[in-house]
């Protein structure tokens, strides 16, 4: 409600809107303008003063439980043997998993291809919902984006463990050297290294910048109680101080950032899709797969953040910040999303179907024939997802959302494998056809990448504020009650 | 160093064995990928002390004339002892190193030589053709008849293979030398 | 330059290569002691020529070494048999040189026969041990092969020949001595009849297996290729009859299932209508009419008409399957086991003889026939050649190795010699040869690794790898000419171990016995220079070190093809005069009315008779029809399997009257449903852990029947029950069965 | 450079806040880039100061970091996977080494990879971060306190400013030397 | 047997030899001889049994067979098959590191020491002929001996297939070029051809329009697996006669 209209911008509508519902020039006077309600959360009285909001939402961060310990330990502990699996497998060669001929590509990729798709609820969500305005967004972001960096964190560890040679892997990177050898960048794979690191650049960098205003208050925080956090919380808060000049360059930055990064993820994942669209496997040899990548990977992203959320709600009594609101939106967003996802399958079966083509018929058949379980947890959870969420008291009952998104993300890895295994399990030369499922070592492996997942988000949860507290002030400073009749209205500010 | 000290001591040592892991790692690496450079040079001790100084400097024999499978094979060979005796059947036979020779040629015991030059083993190279195009034992073995003991004078890392490959417009096709 | 020496010190180089991180490893050069000959590379290696003894055809091959190690092996292009090619299981001999289960030295029991408790001896001293039980045995000794006619079987024939009770038999393919004995009654030639399969526009194989492990898969092989595809004319048919599609059926253009044991009837079925072709169309002339008229008469009884439901074949395609033979000459038959398998086997080779000779006329008449037997001159070397090593191949029958065991069992037997051949394992279960050999108060091995005759053995001297000594053979399969394979030693030896032959004659002298030659290396030179003015190859301007050198540089003596005269002739006239009776019995078959199904045991491409279940590479080769490996199954036909209740990998138990063995079943479309067929020498019990445990013997189903006529094993008469056995394996096979049928994604 | 002076008062409203900074403004004839407003949360630009070069600057300049390095990124992107092909030696058979879909992707990539540093260098440019050296500042602005920052030139001023904030209404006020 | 049109190597022609090689389906009878030859030959590991429960065996050189029809109308056809050295290859792009590529006289390169194992490469050929080294290749105790030195031997993490016996070829253009003349038809034999008993494979340089595998590949027999693919495979297949018997 607070604008002059000489350095507002925005679309010219939007400002003729905006010029009629409020008198700027009265805005400067506090007795023109009844004072302000600064909150958008009038109902709550948790918390009117920023100040208790702060100490609400920083708790998680500087009050560890002993739960906490051991959970950590559980998880480090999966981690280990993991990591022991890993150099058991490293050492005596990858026959320690159950791939074979022609299965070259298993549980691994798909494992690498359902983290990389769990990265894109973060960035990809948080930057469209910044470029669009919604408010409902702010106090999601920080998870959203540490899922992502953190997903992609686990992603980037896959194709170590899936490579035969670690030891050879910096063949990859373009580094000048002595043989005069050049990575070969015709290779999708080449362009999957680039398009990860990119993002992971963008998305780390997009975290990064997203925290720094929360990081002072941290560091402020930690300062004032004398906390060990405060030493590379002052460094990484980068002398924050608020000022006018720094809030203005940091939300200009923020638009840039959210800009590219909606640039980038959808590309990263397309690239993703074309290590297979870009064979001449048949079943991995289509065009739509671009395009359904991308929305499984915002399926399952969407959904991951949903369990994310609901998580710290419960375990950090955030019920005031993420509130029922949020969750109802994020339910609106999945159905929109399945709704896509389920037309991009639908139709890539049926296409094949109906053109009969004989050797991705066979493979169809054999994948229903062999994995029908995987195939009934990822299409009916989808038409499930569908047709509850469509309902709004599905939508605002967190244990029905819980349990829903986490539907979505068995079914989206059971996709991944659905696209990873079958296909090479079913090739073109029908003598080397064979059968794949996990061994032991890919399992305990993938088990530990799931483990540093939540390790490395508790970790984050520790070091980090885990709210976008900014973000939250910013909505609460740019809200208020505007009268226009009878009725109270509330209005937003926008830039 | 407040963060340091307000750690209890087994987190200490845990922080510092990961540490210890983590610089461990990097020398190991470092070694492992660089050694070669650094710690290259190879000068076995040989059975019988020969010296090429002696022989190819001095008396300028030609290489050739004992590596005689250089110009026919991929290996250029070590000459046998038969080649030895030709001349040192002569050639100061009463020498204490000579005599071994001559003892080993006669109960047909081959005298076993410490390799200098090594080709990493997925390297396959071919002395006849080198030959044969007329390059010089030198380009690659460097100044060996200025030496009494051979040492390694040139890692043979790919870069020198490929550069003058390049150099001399011969194939750059990976086959030429791997298989 | 001593060649051994040379190649003691041939290690020039050690770069075997390995992929290793980091290199920097000391590695040592050892040079030649004395160089060798300008114009060789010993980088690239040395190529010796010699005689391949996996099995008995007898192929000549080179053989790579590099540092003084056999890296290779290839056919010897100038060898008449193996023409420069090679079988999957001469290549594999190489690596046997290095087989981790051969034996390192002599071994003397000390323990119980069969505990397999042995101590290392010295060779002095296993040579005395042997040279005191021969001395003490007075003759009553016998020596017992595969049925090669090599050095070792020449030297202990020669140094026993004198005393009456010696007996040198063999235990080699059953059914391959009918097929011996049915050319000899037919032509009178006492040697195996050769069909000239490459330059034969139709081929007719009944029940022959020829790729398999007939005589000579590679000659076969090359045979097939060359009728197929090198004459430029016409592309050679193959038909192939017979109750299993093996790996030689599925070559061939067509396959007919005729019922088992009628195969012979058959033959005699369609000689009957080829001799009415003849006479009808006035063709092959030579043969005086009246004879064509007698054969037509005994033939009557045999038209197709007659015997189409018994044979289970109809008429028309009896009838089709005679047309080539007259109007297509030259067309041949080749029999196999599927007729000398029965015990009505040699009436049906008197037929396939018959319609050869007959084609053979006709192709004559034709101008396009070539030489189908040796000329009788050359028979006559062939045979006094032979006398040298051993009994010739045509006269050791099952039947003789029967009377053997059983005067074995006697305990009629003070020393037994058992060289190159397992006998406890591959013969019939019935014929309880290990019982028999338990009778024999002393027995001696010569295998160099162990199996499960030698852990029956007293002493064990194991032999050379035959890459590592000399070796001479006369193969009893050469097409049309006499040959002399020489093998020589290509590389040292890798175990302590000392040829049979040179065991052989040191005991013997020892033992005071009269020896032929002072070592093999010797003999084989004293038959050389005792043939020498016959075998015109050797050009008479050498002497005689010359000679020999000149004949190890080609690997033996055989006539270059230049030399083959293509004018010899078979003896058509003692066939036209054969006056005897074509008349064929019913088969007998052994069983009770609880076996309804044929036993059908076959060998397969790289197991063979039970040698190559040891060995990596065969293991690992899929074999060609089940795409099975290092696995035993069972066949049987995929509908009477489905009536069964039987699935791919079920475990089920076959038996018959003699015995049982258990396994999973293979379900096949190419088996005719009253028959079950099993891969022989899987389950051995005591030839190296590559080998044991795998499968079970399917000799232990096996009885006695026997082709009276020729003493042949009729190996294809036992009848057998089959039930499920419970519980089921998974096949190990290369191709996945749910994809077999997809051939057609090839579009080929 | 000479020394200056420094004045941060803390304020609880933001209405009182807004008062107070045009009344400093107008007492002390600040230019742009002397005064600062210091906030827990992003007030809409000119809320409460109006930096009018600031703006110029942040709105037409910074812009530039993302895109000029994106450029960058644009060449190194084709350098990279179009370029690598003339310059590797390697003998393949016949197949041309440039190839337009692996250019494209790979340009893509380091293109907006240099674009998200330029974004992240622009804050640090146009923001003067990082800076970790002792500035005018109170914690209780990350508690939501609106602090009020002004550059004065003597220390008189600086008195004056003090005292007129606090009548004004700051809770508090701090007084610095050359922190701003 | 209707003619089959096969568009032969519209290949730039770059060098003067391009390797190329027919099989004769017509001529092959399954008996494995190519297989062990080119094990033989080539260091191929024995995996042993429990590998091959795992489905890793690594013939280079294998040999398919297909069924048709029931009992008693049965065929079985026999498939050798091998890498194909496509001139369009679907593994070589998908390569990041340049282990594999075509080179100039028609090969499918696979550099050992430069691959790092992604198994990209395996995952795009359609004929399945590329294996894995899933662990070090072991050799029973002694067998060691038996290795090809002019081979290496792999490493586990790296792909490997058939190279077409580049050691023979090197080994036959070195002769050639000391005596001063191109290679001769005959003069290179791969391990599978030079061991073929029914000579089925032939192989030669199909730029020579004397040699036997050019006339081959012109015979009107030849087609190539997979044509649809546009792979361009080297290795061309001669169809099997009809069977006119029946």
């Amino acid at each position: 409600m607070s604008t002059s209209s000489g350095h507002a911008h925005g679309s010219a509508e939007h400002k003729a809107a905006f010029n009629d519902l409020t008198d700027v020039e009265d805005i400067r006077d506090p007795e023109a303008v009844p004072e302000v309600v600064r909150s958008t959360y009038d109902d709550a009285d948790i918390f009117r003063d920023e100040k208790e909001f702060n100490d609400h939402t920083l708790r998680p961060m500087f009050y560890t439980t002993k739960a906490y310990f051991i959970f950590v330990i559980a998880l480090s502990l999966i981690m280990a043997q993991g990591v022991a699996t890993f150099a058991v497998q490293t050492y005596y060669g990858l026959g320690q998993t159950n791939m074979h001929e022609p299965l070259f590509w298993g549980s691994y990729i798909a494992t690498f291809v359902f983290w990389v798709g769990m990265s894109h609820s973060g960035t990809i969500v948080s930057s469209l919902l910044r470029l669009s305005h919604a408010n409902w967004r702010r106090p999601i972001l920080r998870a959203a984006e540490a899922m992502t960096a953190f997903s992609l964190l686990v992603a980037g560890l896959f194709p170590l463990i899936h490579v035969g040679r670690l030891w050879r892997v910096y063949y990859m990177f373009p580094l000048p050297n002595q043989r005069t050898l050049w990575p070969q960048f015709k290779s999708p794979l080449m362009w999957d290294m680039m398009a990860i690191s990119v993002y992971m650049v963008g998305s780390m960098t997009f975290l990064y910048v997203g925290l720094i205003p929360d990081l002072a208050i941290a560091r402020d925080r930690a300062i004032a109680n004398n906390n060990w956090r405060q030493h590379y919380l002052k460094f990484l808060a980068l002398g924050w101080r608020g000022s006018n000049r720094e809030w203005m360059v940091y939300n200009k930055a923020s638009l840039f950032l959210a800009v590219i990064i909606l640039l980038i993820a959808p590309s990263v994942h397309t690239i993703v899709s074309w290590d297979f669209a870009m064979t001449m496997t048949p079943g991995w040899h289509t065009t739509i797969f671009g395009p359904y990548f991308v929305v499984g990977a915002i399926y399952s992203g969407v959904a991951g953040v949903v369990t994310l959320m609901i998580v710290l709600r419960w375990l950090f009594k955030l019920d005031d910040v993420i509130r029922i609101l949020h969750i109802d939106a994020l339910g609106k967003l999945l159905v929109v999303i399945a709704i896509i996802w389920t037309y991009f399958y639908v139709n890539e079966y049926i296409v094949t179907w109906y053109s009969h083509k004989p050797e991705e018929a066979h493979m169809w058949a054999w994948q229903g024939e062999r994995f029908p379980h995987l195939l009934w947890i990822m299409l009916g959870g989808s038409v499930l997802n569908i047709f509850l969420l469509s309902w709004s008291r599905v939508r605002r009952n967190v244990y029905m959302m819980f349990w829903m998104s986490l539907l979505v993300n068995a079914g989206m890895y059971s996709e991944r494998y659905l696209i990873v295994v079958p296909v090479l399990t079913r090739r073109d030369n029908p003598f080397m056809w064979t059968d794949y499922l996990p061994s032991g070592t890919e399992l305990s492996i993938i088990a530990a990448s799931f483990a540093y997942f939540i390790f490395l988000y508790a970790i984050f949860i520790k070091l980090f504020p885990i709210v976008t507290m900014a973000d939250v002030k910013e909505g609460v400073v740019i809200s208020g009650d505007m009268k226009i009749g009878r009725h109270s209205v509330r209005v937003q500010a926008r830039e | 160093m407040n963060f340091w000290n307000s750690l209890s001591s087994t987190a200490k040592m845990v922080a510092g064995a990961l540490a210890a892991i983590f610089v461990g790692l990097h020398i190991f690496l470092a070694i492992f990928y660089f050694g070669p450079f650094w710690f290259g040079t190879h000068t076995p001790t040989q059975p019988i002390a020969f010296s090429h100084k002696l022989h190819a400097g001095t008396n300028k024999i030609p290489c050739q004339y004992c590596h005689t499978l250089a110009r026919r094979t991929e290996a250029a060979g070590i000459p046998s002892a038969e080649k030895c005796m030709n001349c040192h059947g002569y050639v100061k036979a009463e020498s204490p190193l000579i005599v071994e020779i001559a003892k080993k040629f006669e109960n047909k015991e081959p005298i076993v030589w410490q390799k200098v030059f090594d080709l990493p083993d997925h390297v396959w190279f071919n002395h006849k053709r080198h030959i044969k195009k007329g390059f010089k034992c030198q380009r690659c073995h460097g100044p060996i008849e200025k030496v009494d003991v051979v040492g390694r004078s040139n890692d043979f890392k790919m870069g020198f293979c490929i550069g003058c490959h390049r150099d001399n417009e011969a194939p750059t096709d990976c086959w030429t030398c791997h298989t | 330059m001593d060649r051994r020496r040379f190649l003691k010190l041939g290690a020039l180089t050690a770069s075997t290569g390995m992929l290793g991180a980091c290199g920097q490893t000391a590695q040592q050069i050892v040079p030649f002691v004395n160089p060798p000959d300008d114009g060789v590379n010993p980088v690239d290696g040395f190529w010796y020529a010699t005689t391949c003894k996996e099995c008995n055809a007898g192929c000549g091959v080179m053989i790579r070494t590099v540092d003084g190690r056999a890296k290779k092996l290839e056919g010897n292009p100038g060898h008449p048999i193996s023409g420069g090619k090679a079988c999957a299981t001469g290549q594999a001999g190489v690596q046997k040189v290095y087989h981790p289960d051969r034996l390192k030295s002599a071994m003397l029991l000390s323990g119980e026969r069969g505990s397999g408790v042995y101590k290392p001896i010295s060779w002095t001293e296993a040579v005395t041990v042997l040279s005191d039980k021969l001395a003490g045995a007075k003759g009553s000794v016998f020596f017992l092969n595969n049925g090669s006619n090599d050095v070792t079987a020449g030297v202990a024939n020669a140094i026993f020949k004198d005393s009456e009770k010696f007996v040198s038999a063999s235990n080699h393919d059953a059914g391959a001595e009918s097929l011996r004995q049915g050319g000899a009654a037919l032509t009178g030639l006492p040697q195996t009849p050769y069909p000239d399969m490459a330059n034969a526009d139709f081929s007719l194989l009944l029940g022959a297996d020829i790729f398999e492990w007939d005589r000579s898969p590679v000659f076969y092989s090359r045979s097939f290729g060359a009728s197929r595809r090198d004459r430029p004319s016409s592309r050679g048919r193959m038909v192939y009859m017979g109750s299993r599609l093996s790996s030689t059926a599925v070559s061939c253009d067509k396959w007919i299932p005729a019922k088992p044991g009628q195969l012979g009837i058959i033959a005699l079925s369609i000689a009957s209508v080829v001799v009415d072709g003849v006479i009808e169309k006035g063709l092959a002339r030579a043969i005086p009419r009246n004879t064509l008229g007698r054969y037509s008469d005994a033939l009557r009884k045999y038209r197709p008409e007659r015997v189409a439901e018994k044979v289970d074949v109809d008429a028309e395609t009896l009838y089709k399957l005679a047309a080539p033979f007259v109007n297509e000459a030259p067309a041949i038959v080749i029999a196999g086991d599927g007729v000398t398998g029965y015990s009505n086997g040699v009436a049906g080779l008197d037929a396939v003889e018959l319609l050869n000779m007959i084609s053979y006329e006709i192709g004559k008449e034709k101008l396009t026939a070539k030489p189908r037997s040796t000329p009788e001159s050359d028979q006559d070397l062939k045979d006094r050649m032979l006398e040298w090593f051993g009994p010739a191949p045509r006269k050791q029958t099952f039947a003789k190795l029967k009377s053997l065991t059983e005067k074995m069992a006697a305990g009629e037997y003070a020393v037994g010699l058992i060289h190159n051949t397992n006998p406890v394992f591959d013969t019939p279960n019935a014929l309880k040869f290990k019982d028999a050999l338990g009778k024999v108060a002393f027995v001696v091995s010569f295998a160099n690794v162990m199996d499960e005759t030698a852990n029956q053995a007293d002493l064990i001297l194991p032999d050379n790898h035959w890459l590592e000594g000399w070796s001479a053979q006369i193969p009893d399969f050469v097409p049309g000419v006499v040959a002399l394979n020489l093998g020589q030693p290509v590389v040292q030896k890798f175990q302590e171990t000392k040829a049979a032959a040179d065991s052989l004659l040191e005991a013997g002298a020892k033992a005071g016995l009269k020896i032929p030659a002072a070592n093999g290396e010797e003999y084989i030179k004293k038959v050389i220079s005792a043939f020498r003015s016959e075998m015109l190859e050797i050009p008479p301007a050498l002497s005689d070190k010359e000679a020999w050198n000149f004949l190890l540089r080609r690997g033996g003596s055989w006539p270059s093809e230049n030399d083959t005269e293509l004018t010899a002739t078979p003896a058509s006239d003692k066939l036209w005069a054969f006056k005897g009776n074509l008349a064929s019995d019913e088969p007998v078959f052994e069983g009770t009315n609880d076996h309804p199904y044929h036993l059908h045991i076959y060998q397969t491409v790289f197991a063979g008779r039970g040698s190559g279940v040891n060995h990596g590479w065969l293991q690992e080769s899929p074999d060609p029809i089940t795409t099975v490996m290092w696995q035993w199954w069972i066949e049987i036909n995929t509908g009477e399997a489905g009536k069964l209740g039987i699935n791919e990998g079920d475990l089920i138990t076959v038996s018959s009257v003699h015995g049982s063995v258990t396994g999973p079943a293979y379900l096949y479309q190419g088996l005719r449903p009253d028959v079950i067929s099993i891969p022989a020498g899987f389950g051995h019990t005591n030839y190296g852990e590559m080998a044991n445990g795998r499968g079970a013997n399917a000799m232990d189903l096996l009885g006695l029947s026997m082709d009276e006529a020729s003493g042949g094993l009729a190996a294809r008469s036992q009848m057998v029950s089959v039930k499920k056995a419970g519980g089921s394996v998974v096949l190990l096979r290369n191709g996945n069965p749910d994809g077999e049928d997809k051939g057609e994604a090839f579009q080929l | 450079m000479s020394d200056h002076y420094t004045v941060l008062g803390l304020y609880r409203k933001v209405a009182i806040k807004t008062k107070t900074v045009d009344r400093v403004v107008e007492e002390f004839d600040l230019k742009d880039g002397e005064i600062e407003s210091l906030t827990s949360a992003a007030y809409p630009d000119g809320a409460i100061v109006d930096d009018k070069t600031l703006h110029h600057e942040v709105y037409k300049q910074q812009y530039l970091f993302p895109f000029l390095l994106g450029i960058c990124g644009f060449f190194l992107g084709i350098a990279l996977a179009g370029g690598t092909g003339y310059i590797m030696n390697m003998d393949v058979g016949g197949k041309p080494p440039f190839s337009y879909m692996p250019t494209g992707v790979i340009t893509y990539e380091t293109t907006l990879a240099c674009a998200v540093v330029g974004s992240l260098l622009s804050i640090f440019y146009f923001g003067k971060l990082p800076n970790w050296t002792e500035r005018a500042y109170d914690p209780d602005i990350s508690d939501g306190a609106l602090g009020l920052l002004v550059k004065l030139d003597s220390t008189e001023d600086q008195d004056r400013a003090a005292a007129m904030m606090e009548e004004m209404g700051a809770y508090r006020v701090h007084k610095g030397k050359n922190n701003f | 047997m209707g003619k089959i049109k096969v568009k032969l190597f519209n290949y730039k022609k770059q060098n003067d030899y391009k390797w190329a090689m027919t099989i004769d389906l017509d001529r092959c009878n399954g008996c494995g001889a190519c297989v062990v030859g080119c094990q033989a030959e080539n260091n191929v590991a024995v995996v042993g049994e429990e590998q091959v429960e795992h489905g890793r065996n690594m013939q280079w050189l294998r040999i398919e067979r297909y069924v048709e029809g029931t009992y008693p109308d049965v065929k079985v056809r026999f498939l050798p098959m091998m890498c194909q050295h496509c001139d369009i290859a679907p593994c070589e792009s998908v390569c990041p590191v340049w282990a594999t590529y075509q080179n100039p006289e028609g090969l499918n390169v696979q550099v050992y020491n430069r691959c790092i194992g992604t198994r990209f490469c395996g995952n795009n050929c359609p004929y399945s002929a590329r294996f894995f080294n899933w662990y070090d290749s072991k050799w029973e105790k002694n067998q060691e001996n038996q290795l090809n030195p002019d081979v290496s031997v792999r490493e586990k993490g790296v792909m490997e297939k058939c190279t077409m016996c580049m050691q023979r070829i090197r080994r036959g253009k070195d002769l050639a070029k000391d005596e001063g003349r191109p290679v001769k038809d005959g003069d290179i034999q791969p391990a599978c051809a030079q061991t073929c008993p029914t000579n089925a494979i032939t192989f030669g340089d199909i730029n020579d329009p004397h040699s036997k595998v050019h006339d081959l590949a012109h015979s009107g027999r030849a087609i190539r697996l997979f044509e649809e693919k546009g792979t361009h495979p080297a290795v061309l297949y001669l169809k099997g006669g009809s069977g006119n018997v029946y």
